[in-house]
């Protein structure tokens, strides 16, 4: 699918939890789980756009789950519903779908926003990993597509006391789809190596152009460079080359 | 209407994308024709390839970024192979953006470029001089007009030269090359820039120093091709920070035959068929036949 | 906690207002008590009075501002007799801008302010130098040189020298400075810069370029900051774009003593206080007892 | 008054005409006849902020009456109830309204915003002539505090067809006000001198800071360099030095 440059409505733009707010955008939106679309919501400033996956599409109708990171996301969190944003996507490859056995997917805090879709369109047997900071949310939009939950929290005022890794358990799946903060993916593919069990990251870098044509976002992997917008968001877990 | 002769090419209209910010248009292609842009410039190419910078590669700043890609690239071989037959098949003017850290290396890329059907060469004389313990070929003028003559002795195609903004003297630069035989000139490049990570407190990027570009520094790109127009008589392209038809008529009055569009496409990525469109209207509405009617014509007044 | 010495003079904190942008403080006095300030430095002071420049004075850019005012001043004995009594009720430093277009006309202006109780002198090479056919004193090094050690001989405070990041070399430029006898060194002035009335085919200034300030030209004037830190032992003030604690912090920790608030005070006329309280914040959540810890910091790591 | 910088809140923003909109801003402010307020409702772009009349003041609600021009003005006309807005003001040297004898006011197009309140507050006999490109708008608001209204479009659709100027008669008053395009004020100066009425005239000039402090504004007078932001915009006519 090639991507479009196009205005979208926003319908509505709800704030989930304390920081973190899904907007539906229209219409007629297209993309596969784990890709993502560049989004602008002003004229020159911030100067460039924000990437944002797709956290689910609903006959057309794209969502978003997003944090209040900084100025970008700030703004979006002002769109009222009737206001225009600028959309331009899909963009990059998203997860590998056609995947047979169990399936656990990990995720940390925003990280569970494409796994919502992941979920949605994954036909085999998935079991849900998501550690917060404070408190879940959002996870009843994944409850009716998997098996298990499991749920931590750095709080401990919710499911395990800690991080998830801890009582992530990956030798029960044959694939492994992790997103989240870089730390905790490091580990889930520390433990998937050591299981023997195919992991696929969702990579995060800055972007400038979002289409693969700038190179601002190119990262090292075992085939040589690689753009996260392009040829990513999703990489083989051992293809990512860590430099420290 | 919006045609336009460049040191003897013919571009269609003066709206060309500048180099490493449109690939080597693959991917705009998705969203229109590229057969209607006046020309494109490739993504800078160096002898062999290059993997480019580590570490944060794009940090925003108050109208525009800063980049650190590092000239990655495949490499000349590479781009004549897999590259050039593609982009060969849009009707527009491809333009070889040739990087390199030392002389010889621009000279054996060029004997390579020498032998495909790309009809013009731009040089980035920005590019850190190894030789010269990194300081730029683009800051003293000393330096640039050795590199440039040098190239042009071996240069079968119009040679454009790119000036760094950061040259100690834009003026005493611009001559220079024409001096070592540039058929044109383009400019600006990136201006060195920095940011801190003030929480890590070290700077954003490993190299410490970025370049900046987008419509903040487009005041004194302006600036720099005016009186760059002033001095030479080659045609000069301009760039910086453009980001619609007001800005390319803008440098188009200070002198320039064609105009460059870099971080603007980030921005939309078909900006370069508005700023088109946009000339084309304004030449209609001020009854303006050919684009030599206006070039340099706040010069001609005062 | 915030308090810093800049040349043997107490300032409270790093804030101080720049010259062309605060006047002579009366306007401002309106929104907050100046005397949480820093410092101030004056509109620039030139030995007569200016009308400044005719035509637009003011244009606005992507990200800031082009202005020519044209040192638009009373001249210094209004200056010492209408406005400094008044200044002075403010418990804060007091920075004298002094402009010229000759040498003689800084030496005469200085030694007026000399018998004056201001603390500290600013000077400001970036005028245009009449007898050098209107370039500034501040693009060539060995043009500073001279009129910095001429007014140096004469001053009896401490002398600051205001860069202008037009300079050809700004390292060369400090360095030359530095011997020729200042103090401190605050850069940047504006860059110049210019812009076009696309309809009226003509320069949106009469003289055609004009000075670029504001957020727009951070990246570019933090990297000059951080160069001329690198290369001189005396204490030097970061002036340009800055909007936040944050561009105030990342100015420090390349090495600035203490920092300049232009632009920004048009955008919110207290803007000097949230920076003020931001970089106690800042200083109170990293742990920071003295500004010193962090002066410079990123240099010491690389 | 010392001017304040605040947010205030926007009541109600509506369009009066084509691209003429009406913006009622709270609450608890001050200003006179004349005076201005630098308004922006925006984060870093555009970078300054725009000058605009105070139109009328009710209450504390203060009305500002503008038209779309560029991108500032086209950010105000987004603004939409609820909506917050900084201001800075009120700024300036006003209309002087203790005066004596019959007023006459010459506005052409958006020149009418600070007369709406002008009117409101004088306390004189006062003819109100409005030149317009097509048709009038928010005449309504002036109607009820004057004698006279004359009327001018150089369309002819209303009233004279023509050049307001044309039927002027600065004779018939003591003390004439004009705003609006310069063209037509410098008429309205060398009709009142040769008429020996004394005139007063509102400028017109870019505006970085708008309290006197940058000096982006100033302009010759007959009485040196002033700030048209401080020591105007409103001028004695006599004072203004027009130098081509
Ligand atoms: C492919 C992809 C998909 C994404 N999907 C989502 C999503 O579905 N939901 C969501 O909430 N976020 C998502 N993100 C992250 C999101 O793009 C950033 O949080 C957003 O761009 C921040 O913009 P801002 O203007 O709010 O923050 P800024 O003002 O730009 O930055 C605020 C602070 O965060 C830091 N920061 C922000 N983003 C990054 C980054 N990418 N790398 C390093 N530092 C950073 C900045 O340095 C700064 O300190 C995705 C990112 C990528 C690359
Ligand atoms: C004291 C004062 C009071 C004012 N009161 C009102 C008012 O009550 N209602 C109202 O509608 N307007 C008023 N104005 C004018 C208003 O400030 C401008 O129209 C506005 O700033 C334009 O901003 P913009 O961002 O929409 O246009 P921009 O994008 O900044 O400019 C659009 C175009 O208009 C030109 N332009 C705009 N303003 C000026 C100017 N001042 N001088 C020269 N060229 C200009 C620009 O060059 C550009 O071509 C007042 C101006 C002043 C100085
Ligand atoms: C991400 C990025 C990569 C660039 N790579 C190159 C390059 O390889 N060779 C080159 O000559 N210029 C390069 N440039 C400079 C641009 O071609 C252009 O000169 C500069 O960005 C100023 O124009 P702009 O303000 O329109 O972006 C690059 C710019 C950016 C932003
Ligand atoms: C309107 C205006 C007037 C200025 N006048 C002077 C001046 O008289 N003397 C001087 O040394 N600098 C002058 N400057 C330069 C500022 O002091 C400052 O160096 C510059 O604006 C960069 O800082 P900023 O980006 O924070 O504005 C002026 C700047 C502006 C915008
Ligand atoms: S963001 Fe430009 S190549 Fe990925
Ligand atoms: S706008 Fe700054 S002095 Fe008038």
């Amino acid at each position: 699918m090639d991507p479009k440059y196009c205005s979208g409505v926003v319908f509505s733009n709800t704030q989930v939890y304390e920081n973190i707010y899904e907007m539906k955008v229209g219409e007629n939106f297209k993309g596969q789980p784990g890709q993502f679309y560049m989004l602008r919501a002003w004229n020159r400033e911030p100067f460039l756009s924000r990437p944002i996956s797709i956290s689910n599409i609903e006959n057309g109708t794209i969502i978003f789950l997003y944090e209040i990171k900084g100025k970008g996301t700030e703004l979006f969190s002002k769109l009222r519903s009737g206001d225009s944003i600028e959309l331009l996507g899909p963009l990059g490859t998203g997860f590998p779908l056609g995947i047979e056995g169990n399936v656990g997917i990990v995720a940390g805090g925003i990280g569970i926003a494409p796994m919502v879709y992941l979920c949605h369109k994954l036909s085999t047997k998935v079991d849900f990993y998501a550690g917060f900071r404070e408190k879940s949310f959002y996870m009843d939009k994944i409850e009716k597509n998997v098996e298990n939950i499991y749920i931590s929290t750095d709080s401990g005022l919710e499911g395990h006391s800690g991080f998830i890794t801890e009582i992530f358990q990956p030798e029960k799946y044959s694939s492994v789809y992790t997103c989240g903060p870089l730390p905790m993916m490091r580990i889930v593919l520390d433990m998937c190596r050591k299981a023997n069990v195919s992991a696929y990251i969702s990579m995060e870098r800055r972007m400038a152009c979002g289409i693969g044509a700038c190179l601002g976002c190119s990262i090292l992997t075992t085939s040589g460079m690689r753009k996260v917008c392009k040829d990513g968001p999703v990489f083989k877990g051992e293809e990512i080359v860590f430099n420290d | 209407m919006t045609s336009v002769e460049i040191c003897g090419v013919e571009f269609k209209n003066p709206v060309i994308a500048a180099s490493g910010t449109f690939g080597f248009g693959r991917e705009y292609e998705k969203f229109y024709s590229l057969s209607k842009l006046g020309g494109i410039c490739t993504k800078g190419i160096t002898l062999h390839e290059r993997h480019g910078n580590s570490g944060t590669r794009i940090h925003e700043t108050t109208g525009g970024l800063l980049n650190s890609i590092g000239l990655e690239n495949p490499g000349v071989d590479v781009f004549i192979e897999e590259e050039l037959p593609h982009m060969e098949k849009y009707d527009t003017v491809i333009i070889a953006n040739v990087g390199g850290s030392t002389i010889e290396e621009y000279i054996m890329a060029v004997e390579k470029l020498n032998k495909t059907n790309i009809p013009m060469f731009e040089l980035n004389i920005s590019c850190p001089n190894v030789k010269q313990g990194g300081m730029a070929f683009g800051i003293k003028s000393d330096v640039a007009f050795k590199v440039v003559s040098e190239v042009k002795k071996v240069s079968k195609k119009p040679l454009v030269v790119k000036l760094s903004p950061n040259a100690e003297n834009i003026v005493d630069m611009a001559y220079r090359c024409c001096e070592a035989g540039a058929d044109g000139l383009s400019l600006v490049n990136t201006f060195s820039g920095m940011a801190i990570d003030i929480y890590g407190k070290k700077p954003v990027f490993e190299n410490t120093i970025a370049g900046l570009s987008g419509p903040c520094i487009k005041p004194i790109a302006l600036r720099m091709v005016y009186e760059v127009c002033s001095a030479v008589d080659i045609p000069v392209i301009g760039i910086g920070g453009i980001m619609d038809y007001k800005d390319a008529i803008e440098f188009i009055m200070s002198g320039a035959y064609g105009v460059q569009i870099g971080s603007g496409n980030f921005v939309k990525p078909d900006i370069c068929l508005d700023i088109i469109s946009g000339i084309e209207k304004f030449m209609k509405d001020e009854g303006i036949k050919s684009l030599k009617e206006i070039r340099g014509i706040i010069r001609r007044k005062s």
